[in-house]
């Protein structure tokens, strides 16, 4: 085992993933001689060369298709938005051809897509967006969301082997900000599987990406006033691991959802309509939602702050629900 | 550029299988059998069957909907896209697509998106995986004039010039996208002066003449395979009936639909045919009957196929499924 | 009052909000002198004039684009996608433009993007979606689904007079299908605000669009067996209208959420979500929903059928509810 | 073009402040005070500055992030900007938004979303409401050569000419998108060849002279005032620096950065006004004593003005609020 970065474990997915297949190639704006806006494919191009590492126009809509059909015809495309929000600009490509190939006519789409999302670094509106949200609706596509370093080196090697369009939504506030074990030999994280961040039986708290750090921070505070949290991170956001959510909800019967992405609509709903469809009877306490509030991400610190869920905030959500 | 006998022949039986075909799913529209809409290539025929018919089999094609010839010259069979109509089991995508909402990858052709000039942006990543890897293949995408106006027309062009990948640009220029006349679309005198834009030569062919969509596809193909970058090819033709069958397009001056459908390009090969080249009606007789003959058969496999289940609406829709424990 | 057709409401709407307000305009593709591909703009060029309804290229992102600069302007847009599908060509006009403008600078944006949705007439996988779900966690927007000609006209006139920008949803399987009584004078149905399309007590189906009608049949056999339905027609769908959705719970405890749009990240979990946090208490049972697989929408006929819900599957939902 | 004294000092004023104003914000970015990026226009104010004082009070402008001279010349205040900067209560968006993402509806600017490109079928939707109402208003749009790449800026340009729309076009051409050079954006020689593809005239000019902008500016305004449709202007410039103040854009060559670097924009204009003008030193002294001074007072009212409440960030969504009762 060695202590990696969130960012190196990015990078180290891809650099061996693309020793490994050579089929495995990177597209996006500033990819190759920078290395990225956030240096994630930094030393890329000087090992695999300036096809396998592509600097393309300004184009998400043109260079998001071009994956789709490179993959079409076998290659293994790793697609980075600068920032996630451009994402939007290719989201007709994504929604209406890569996610509906294999069902319409039975052709694989084997692209990922790196999204670098979230907010608390001073974007403002237009770099600090969770996109998770304008995707969860779209059958096809696969999300997935790593919280670790351990858990992104280990989703980002699934999502490229896998055969179907995955959106990677990779967390910049945690690039510099969380370092954790990672093993010396190739592995992968399941897409699809969550998994267990902490064990407790008195409260579930659902979450993924930052928040799983912000959860984990209440946790211990709750921890010292007697109330015992589990902590899920989710890890694939689409499709849920249903049987997990279910797990920790009769395990606990209580439940708060976290994310940092806005309220409506967000995964938490969906998150909430599964307990509250399956597990009904298990639930002793209303499903609470903590999630950032129902506007784009404002950019003042002051009004970040409020805007983005805080550790106190989740502790209080769960004081409530104790409460109930 | 000189065109073996067989290849002329080929062009005209696909020229015939198309219309033969599209006639065909028109009726059966009108019997009520084809559920959702017909699009045909009616007039047009000469465009999808020129650039299809110069494609080499390891190429790929990434059509557009009025693009039959293409389909049928990579080789799928008119008696799975009959059965695609009627929604059938036996179709190109067993009823979960409609019409030309057909690929297969094993021939070598990609399925068209409904949203016009998606598939450009698609065909160049094809192009891109060829030259990526070094290999000797080249990608050609079609799309109406209406799908020049999109920006992933932009962006794919852009960036197949940035790249000199090897692709080739198609426009079948019908004059009309839907009801709206090409003086709403576009300011520009020929589509083909859009290319300008990238630095990407272009050329404006007769698209009622197959030979002429023919000659220029495959010296564009030679140019694109020898990594001479993309060429962008518009074909001049004209919708000579509604966009769809529910359509009776009386937007467009009696006039320029009379003076086109002197054009008709089967009539033009014949014409070319028993002309210059000298070959026999009996010749051309021939592969009439051959194709109605292949479609009489297309029409029998596809009535007499099954429909699918209605429970195959779950299938299918990754293909990584994600296990549940 | 008269009868007239869900497609005639719409038409009535803009032609008299054209006549009223000479900043309203209509723009799109085959808007004008073909009247549209369902000819709900038939016979307003020869009232408006070519400026006033305008036939524009085929780029939906460029002309909804210009929309937002129209409006800004101090016009009152009116867009039409020939399709919903086509929507997604749009997408990031609408959620990074429209969307944000009025939060990031204050600057109003009222736009309304006319939007035929649904499936139910073998239009296969892209010319049969609901696009309710790629909007559903943008905070900015509106949107809106009608299912009368009443709120069909209603509806439409409140978003050409609103000031923010509006999906209207229009479902095109109701165009002709669906005929009831308008009023001779002007009217509006305000934004935001539910409606109680049939009163009932012991269990509450909250839905919207062309399933208000399934919702309807369905009650009418449920009557008949004895089981009464409270149907909710959401009308909009952003914002939810949270009080009358937490009326009927707290009125019947039992609840089905019906749509025509896939399952996973749809309306109805945040529908459902929103009822487990607020009305916990009032439940008597799961928050069923009912829904399209999480598929794309497929052609054929058979399988289309399985596909959309139908008033068998809301008797079912509804009759395992009650035994619960 | 004749222009006057005292519109070639407002020109040179517009220059000073745009550069004065950046300097400052870098030295605050550098001491912490900004907590966002910042981009400026450093080198390139020719451009922003030249398009922006060639409008009349009814026109409006969608600049993109590094047209500080716009945002300026349309009357924004620089203290107000400077309150931006810090995210102050007092910025033109109360916090809300962060360094030049600006806008304001009475003094007819947009603010710039950052998706490149996006505000160009912005500013045709202005021109089309001026054209609807038969105003002689007319509107501008500017983005840098990397968004030229994007649909929007297809889909804008094809629109406007079309429908010969009053709108003129610019494009700061800094050679770099971030640290795309232009050889890996475009297969054209110059960003005004992509006009071709529209119909739409097209000019380069050197984006380091304010009075060539400026000129060209006017007279594609004149134009499109005058119902004779859109222009496009390419400033032929150079980011003589990183994109923003964290890149040392170290991928540009050396020699490129001094070649430019003789040839700056205020250099330019003094050696000008000083020159072919016959203008005193004295005056354009007292020009950036002007601007050293309001540049002053606007960082003293930045920095003494209150930060937002937190909770500021709940206000706003709506311009028509839903009521609940
Ligand atoms: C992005 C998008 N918008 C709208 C449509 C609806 N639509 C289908 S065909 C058509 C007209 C197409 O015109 P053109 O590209 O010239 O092709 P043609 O039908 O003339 O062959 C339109 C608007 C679509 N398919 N895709
Ligand atoms: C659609 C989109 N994709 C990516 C970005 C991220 N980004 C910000 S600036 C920039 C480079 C812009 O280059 P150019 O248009 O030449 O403007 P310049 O910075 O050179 O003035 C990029 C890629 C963006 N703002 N918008
Ligand atoms: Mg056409
Ligand atoms: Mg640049």
């Amino acid at each position: 085992m060695k202590e990696i970065t969130y960012l190196e474990a990015i990078k180290e997915a891809l650099d061996e993933e693309m020793a490994r297949d050579p089929s495995v190639f990177i597209l996006g704006e500033d990819v190759g001689v920078y290395g990225g806006a956030f240096r994630v494919t930094e030393g890329l191009i000087e090992k695999y060369g300036e096809w396998r590492v592509l600097d393309t126009p300004l184009a998400e809509s043109g260079f998001t298709g071009a994956a789709i059909g490179a993959a079409l015809m076998g290659m293994r495309p790793v697609v980075e938005m600068q920032f996630a929000d451009f994402i939007s600009c290719a989201f007709d490509q994504l929604v209406n051809v890569a996610a509906k190939n294999h069902y319409r006519w039975g052709a694989a789409t084997p692209i990922v897509v790196r999204a670098p999302f979230g907010g608390n670094i001073h974007g403002g509106p237009f770099h600090s967006q969770c996109i998770e949200g304008f995707f969860s609706n779209v059958p096809g596509l696969k999300i997935v969301a790593p919280s670790t370093a351990y858990d992104a080196k280990g989703l980002l090697k699934a999502a490229i082997r896998d055969n179907d369009p995955v959106i990677y939504c990779e967390h910049k506030y945690l690039y510099r900000r969380v370092k954790d074990s990672v093993p010396e030999e190739d592995y992968v994280v399941p897409i699809g599987k969550a998994r267990v961040a902490l064990e407790g039986k008195d409260v579930s708290i659902i979450t993924y990406g930052a928040m799983v750090h912000t959860a984990l921070e209440a946790a211990q505070t709750l921890g010292g006033n007697g109330i015992s949290c589990e902590i899920i991170d989710l890890r694939t956001l689409l499709p849920l691991d249903k049987k997990a959510i279910f797990n920790t909800v009769k395990k606990t019967s209580k439940v708060v959802v976290l994310h940092e992405q806005t309220k409506t609509g967000g995964i938490g709903a969906e998150v909430s309509a599964i307990i509250s469809e399956n597990c009904f009877g298990y639930l002793d306490g209303p499903i609470i939602r903590v999630a950032a509030p129902d506007t784009p991400v404002p950019y003042s610190a002051q009004m970040e702050e409020v805007f983005i869920p805080q550790t106190k905030d989740v502790i209080d959500a769960v004081e409530k629900l104790m409460r109930y | 550029m000189d065109i073996r006998r067989e290849e002329l022949l080929r062009l005209y039986y696909y020229l015939k299988l198309a219309r033969k075909l599209e006639e065909r799913a028109t009726s059966l529209y009108h019997q009520g059998k084809i559920l959702g809409g017909v699009w045909t290539s009616y007039g047009m025929e000469a465009v999808s069957v020129g650039y299809g018919c110069a494609l080499e089999r390891d190429d790929v094609a990434a059509p557009y909907f009025r693009d039959m010839g293409a389909f049928l010259a990579r080789g799928i069979s008119a008696k799975r896209i009959m059965a695609q109509y009627l929604g059938k089991k036996t179709g190109v995508t067993g009823g979960k697509e409609g019409s030309t909402h057909i690929g297969d990858l094993n021939l070598g052709v990609f399925s068209f998106p409904s949203h016009l000039a998606d598939n450009y942006p698609v065909g160049v990543g094809a192009a891109l995986a060829f030259k990526i890897r070094g290999e000797k293949r080249i990608a050609v995408t079609c799309t109406g004039d209406g799908g020049t106006s999109r920006g992933d027309f932009h962006e794919a062009m852009n960036l197949a010039a940035v790249r000199k990948l090897p692709i080739v640009f198609f426009c079948n220029n019908n004059q009309y996208a839907y009801s709206t006349p090409l003086r709403l679309q576009m300011a520009v005198n020929n589509v083909a002066d859009r290319a300008l834009a990238y630095g990407i030569p272009s050329k404006t062919v007769d698209g009622n003449n197959v030979v002429e969509v023919y000659t220029a596809a495959k010296e564009a193909y030679t140019v694109a395979r020898n990594s001479g970058g993309p060429t962008f090819i518009e074909c001049k033709t004209m919708r000579v009936h509604g966009h769809s069958e529910h359509d009776s397009a009386k937007y467009v001056p009696r006039e320029l639909l009379d003076a086109w459908k002197t054009k008709d390009p089967i009539l033009t090969m014949e014409r070319y045919l028993a002309g210059s080249v000298g070959m026999k009606q009996e010749e051309l007789d021939g592969v009439t009957a051959q194709v109605v003959k292949e479609i009489d058969e297309a029409e029998k496999f596809a009535e007499e196929s099954p429909y699918p289940d209605g429970t195959d609406c779950f299938t299918g829709l990754y293909a990584t499924p994600i296990e549940e424990e």
